[in-house]
């Protein structure tokens, strides 16, 4: 057993948010299939649509995505929550998004009687206005938003963080200063592919964010600058697909790591993942995870 | 993979609702039953059941589907795909029932076809609103013998085709398919339920699908959280037993609506 | 035909910075090899080894490389280029660096004699502490820049982005308002690898820029943003290694492309896709380039 | 590819100067006179000829190759390779000459073995600074004649290897191949130029690499701007005529430094 900013978990991989997160059901199954927490799909205040498809293509080395936080409200979100949380039988992480700290609050609490076990805060997506990045890119809103929910709620609060800034850890240093548990790097990577037989950009909203193998490098250093600074732990995310993977984020900087797009290559990679960690920690003789956590940053 | 350009090479008009659009892509290797996701190109992406492993027949319901009617011969197209799990083909000598409705003929008149040749009877039901919407009529007539329901009565019987499914004699087909509007779908499952061939069936499923590759988690289905456009569409009667199916869907925010 | 900035080039491909460019008869060969023009290794005013190596290595989707701005300072560089100018038959780009628009002033002077076709700045690569990125994620650095060496200068100025930044745009419009010619977007992205055998980071400056196949959609989105904003052309680079991907850029916005890390691939890159956009265009009933530069911004 | 990481199983000896690290990993697939860049963790990566197919055999110049020597048996390293073109193989009945200065033995030492089975003759010419520096000896003898020379004379002949060169019938062999110092290998590009051989005749180089395989262009040669580390590190001594080789080399930096 582990512990994360207070959360118990049996393995260090985390169903990211916006993966197999719009009902309770897929929560509770992708709990089945290994992962030691789950993150549900973002959270808002009003039901949304999300933008037009195409929203989410594969690429060779990664997956674009422009969903638009397509999600049912808290209101309604309520029920699968609390069927999540009652059932999972690993932590349920309630991923929230707002404009604005009030926004934030009224869904934290709209959400607050589900009792989820942490939440996490996205101002991080990268393609929905007004929403994600248009908060998460100053740091002055972030540590704001990061304030409003760690004053109304005793449970963790994580800070989920873009890479697409000049300077990731002056963010993560304001969620910090602004009471967060522990920040989560990295959301997706802007990025855009266009049809060249048309003309047309591939996704609907034109433009999304890049997430899967390609983007794990940037994700390692983001994960790395951050342990380089910041006094609370990193939960690592980008491009994670196998326990190789794994083992490189967390000697980044990063105490759990959480999985989106391989879920793509099968539903077993969590059991795939933390078994392989367990049988790597062991053939180098390492006792446990904080053994390896950030250990990139001793080597020279 | 991103969307392949397809370039229209053919529509035929099957009935008044639905289009038939040939492209000039094969998806050799597509299993029936699959799906691919249709690319519109400046409106959105839906998902069409290949009705030939070069085609999908489409039913103008809304606004993609309207923008598909627009298009000509010599138009182009994205499509990603072949998704999803297919049918389980039949061994050979088996005998099977197919349960059509309305463009729910789609996936089942390739079937239809491909089994014919080794099945020892192929029969199906087939229905639709009217005489006008009996959709791949001869397809299925090539195959073996059809009962045709119309729910106007304009042509054959009168009624549904659980009308028919609840008269014959479910227990003599190994395998029976089905697709059609998710409320004849539930009745054809507490029919077949009845009757303990579930077993023995499977169904195609709809659900709201944005990934359409497993990943989003927006056609999950209550309560096994099994994803329609990955773990399906096509599923075994006994994975539904308990399941959301019949009862509600989700909309696009992931909202429920109930049937 | 083409012309980009006053540059006569037979075809849109350009060797980029850092490629093949540490020698003269390095860069006349690329020109042989089919590039419409090429670009030298970033020169600077002192001498420099750069960082230690590993300086490059082949990820699964691209390269990661901290060379650190190597180069035998201008006054040694000038007789390569001199001998580039005289034999490679196409444009011959300098790219220089500086800490400040004093020292980018001096190696621009130094460089003058050999008659360059244009300048590139260098106010984007990742890994060289106060140079490059260092310079080129504030604008009013970039701006200054830019003007001190447009001030001196008849030949055009070519300014390069990093993507490492909040908002390319912002950095873009600063290399404009300096009387920048073209904009070259992008260099590498942030990125990092660790070897877990050891802990160690694999890079000899432990961290270091992103290049190839999956930084792409990166570039694409940089390159379709600064179109939208820009009244200078757009150099579009980043992951291009087929002329379908070279389409694609040009689609997005970009008046011409560079090519880096596909030369891993063979020399005959060139060629190759001046080929393919050459089909492409017959194919497709367009005439040049032009028809074609910036589409998708016109597709809803 | 990150480097692999491999285990020093041995280390052997070979002379004062030289040791042969052999390693838990076989490039199977190496052509004799192929490179790996080999990672000494916090300290640089280098280029080393592979000396056996799990081996390479290192002479202590500098920082390094020193770090090098302090590794033990049990002790890894990151390797990456094999990179960059090898020699060309003899064909069966070829007589052949390998002419070896120092550690430039490593590459030529595989290749004799490699090629005693189905080559007429072999004969070596091997130099080095004395006795004790002599690498490989046992290689080549294994293979055919060789010919010794010390630059101090403290074992056969004293004095360099072109002397032997200079007296020897090169016309007889169909295949000659080189490597060692820069300034040994251009006295053998003389003979050989002279002789008219050097199309028959292979020389494998040594430029300082960042990249190691053909992208960054540190590496690159005048005037053909031909690449070492990709296009090398073997040439045919034709494709060296009216090059750099010889003249001058350049450094981390791309500064030029003369021999
Ligand atoms: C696996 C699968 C196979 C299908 N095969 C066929 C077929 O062969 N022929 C055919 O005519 N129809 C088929 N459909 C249904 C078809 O996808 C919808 O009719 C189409 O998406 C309607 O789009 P619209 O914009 O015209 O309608 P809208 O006005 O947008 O919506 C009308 C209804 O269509 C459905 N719909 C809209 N968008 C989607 C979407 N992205 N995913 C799923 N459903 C959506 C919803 O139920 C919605 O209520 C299939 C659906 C699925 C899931
Ligand atoms: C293709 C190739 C194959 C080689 N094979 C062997 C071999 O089998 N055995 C062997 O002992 N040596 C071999 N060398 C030479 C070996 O790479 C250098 O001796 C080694 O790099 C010295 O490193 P150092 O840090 O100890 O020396 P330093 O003190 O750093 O430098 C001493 C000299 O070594 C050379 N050198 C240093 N770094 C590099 C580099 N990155 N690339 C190329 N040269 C460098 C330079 O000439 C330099 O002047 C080979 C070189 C090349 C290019
Ligand atoms: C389809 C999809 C939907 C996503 N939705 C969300 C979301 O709602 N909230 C969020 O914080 N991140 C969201 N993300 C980002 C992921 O949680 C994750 O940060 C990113 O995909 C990088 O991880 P990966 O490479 O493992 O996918 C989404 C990613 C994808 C691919
Ligand atoms: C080995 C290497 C060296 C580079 N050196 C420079 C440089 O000196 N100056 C510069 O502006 N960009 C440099 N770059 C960045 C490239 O010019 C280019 O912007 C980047 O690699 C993205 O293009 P690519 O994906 O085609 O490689 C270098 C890239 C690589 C891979
Ligand atoms: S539509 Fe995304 S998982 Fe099915
Ligand atoms: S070392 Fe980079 S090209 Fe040879």
């Amino acid at each position: 057993m582990m512990n994360i900013t207070g959360l118990r978990m049996k393995n260090p991989t985390i169903l990211a948010a916006g993966i197999m997160g719009t009902t309770g059901a897929a929560l509770i199954r992708m709990a089945r299939e290994g992962a030691g927490a789950v993150v549900t799909k973002s959270i808002g205040s009003q039901p949304k649509d999300g933008h037009s498809n195409p929203s989410m293509v594969k690429l060779d080395h990664g997956h674009l995505n422009a969903m638009g936080l397509p999600n049912p409200s808290y209101e309604d979100f309520l029920p699968e929550l609390e069927k999540a949380k009652h059932k999972a039988g690993v932590p349920v992480i309630a991923s929230i998004f707002g404009g604005n700290a009030d926004e934030f609050r009224k869904v934290a609490e709209g959400l607050m009687s589900a009792k989820p076990d942490a939440f996490e805060l996205n101002v991080s997506c990268p393609h929905a206005m007004g929403y994600g990045a248009s908060v998460g890119t100053d740091p002055v809103m972030v540590k704001a938003v990061t304030l409003a929910i760690s004053e109304i709620t005793d449970i963790p609060v994580w800070v989920k963080l873009t890479p697409n800034v000049t300077d990731i850890v002056t963010i993560g240093k304001a969620a910090q200063e602004g009471g967060a548990n522990a920040v989560v790097a990295i959301n997706t990577v802007r990025g855009m592919a266009i049809d060249i037989h048309s003309g047309y950009p591939v996704l609907g909203n034109r433009f999304g964010g890049l997430s899967g193998e390609g983007i794990r490098p940037i994700a390692v250093k983001c994960v790395y600058d951050l342990h380089e600074k910041l006094d609370i732990p990193i939960i690592g995310v980008g491009g994670i697909s196998t326990w190789q993977h794994a083992i490189e984020m967390i000697m980044a900087g990063a105490s759990a790591v959480q999985i989106g797009s391989a879920v793509y290559e099968g539903t077993n990679v969590f059991s795939d993942i933390s078994e392989g960690i367990n049988r790597f920690l062991k053939e180098y003789g390492y006792t446990n995870i904080e053994d390896i956590t950030g250990i990139a940053h001793e080597r020279f | 993979m991103l969307p392949l350009n397809a370039n229209i090479v053919k529509i035929v008009d099957e009935t008044p609702s639905t289009h038939t659009f040939f492209f000039d892509h094969l998806f050799e290797d597509a299993i029936i039953g699959q799906f691919v996701m249709v690319w519109i190109r400046g409106v959105d992406e839906i998902p069409m059941t290949l009705s030939y492993k070069n085609a999908i027949t489409v039913q103008k319901v809304g606004d993609a589907t309207s923008r598909l009617f627009d298009l000509k011969e010599g138009d182009s197209l994205g499509l990603r795909g072949p998704f999803g799990k297919g049918f389980t083909l039949p061994k050979e000598g088996e005998n099977i029932l197919l349960i059509a409705g309305g463009v729910g003929a789609a996936p089942l008149a390739p079937l239809a076809e491909n089994v014919f040749p080794s099945c020892s009877e192929v029969t199906t039901i087939l229905g639709a609103r009217n005489v006008n919407e009996l959709l791949f009529m001869d397809r299925f007539l090539q195959s073996g013998q059809v009962y045709i329901t119309t729910d106007d009565g304009s042509a054959h019987r009168c009624g549904f085709v659980t009308d028919v499914l609840d008269e014959i004699d479910v227990s003599k087909y190994d395998r029976i398919y089905t697709c059609g509007p998710e409320m004849m779908m539930k009745r054809v499952f507490g029919i077949l339920e009845r009757e303990s061939a579930l077993e023995r069936t499977e169904f195609s499923l709809h659900r709201y699908f944005k990934c359409g590759i497993g990943v989003c988690g927006a056609c999950c289905m209550d309560d096994a959280g099994l994803r329609v456009c990955k773990d399906g569409p096509v599923f075994n009667g006994k994975e539904l037993v308990g399941s959301e199916f019949g009862k509600y869907t989700r909309g696009p925010s992931g909202q429920k609506k109930l049937f």
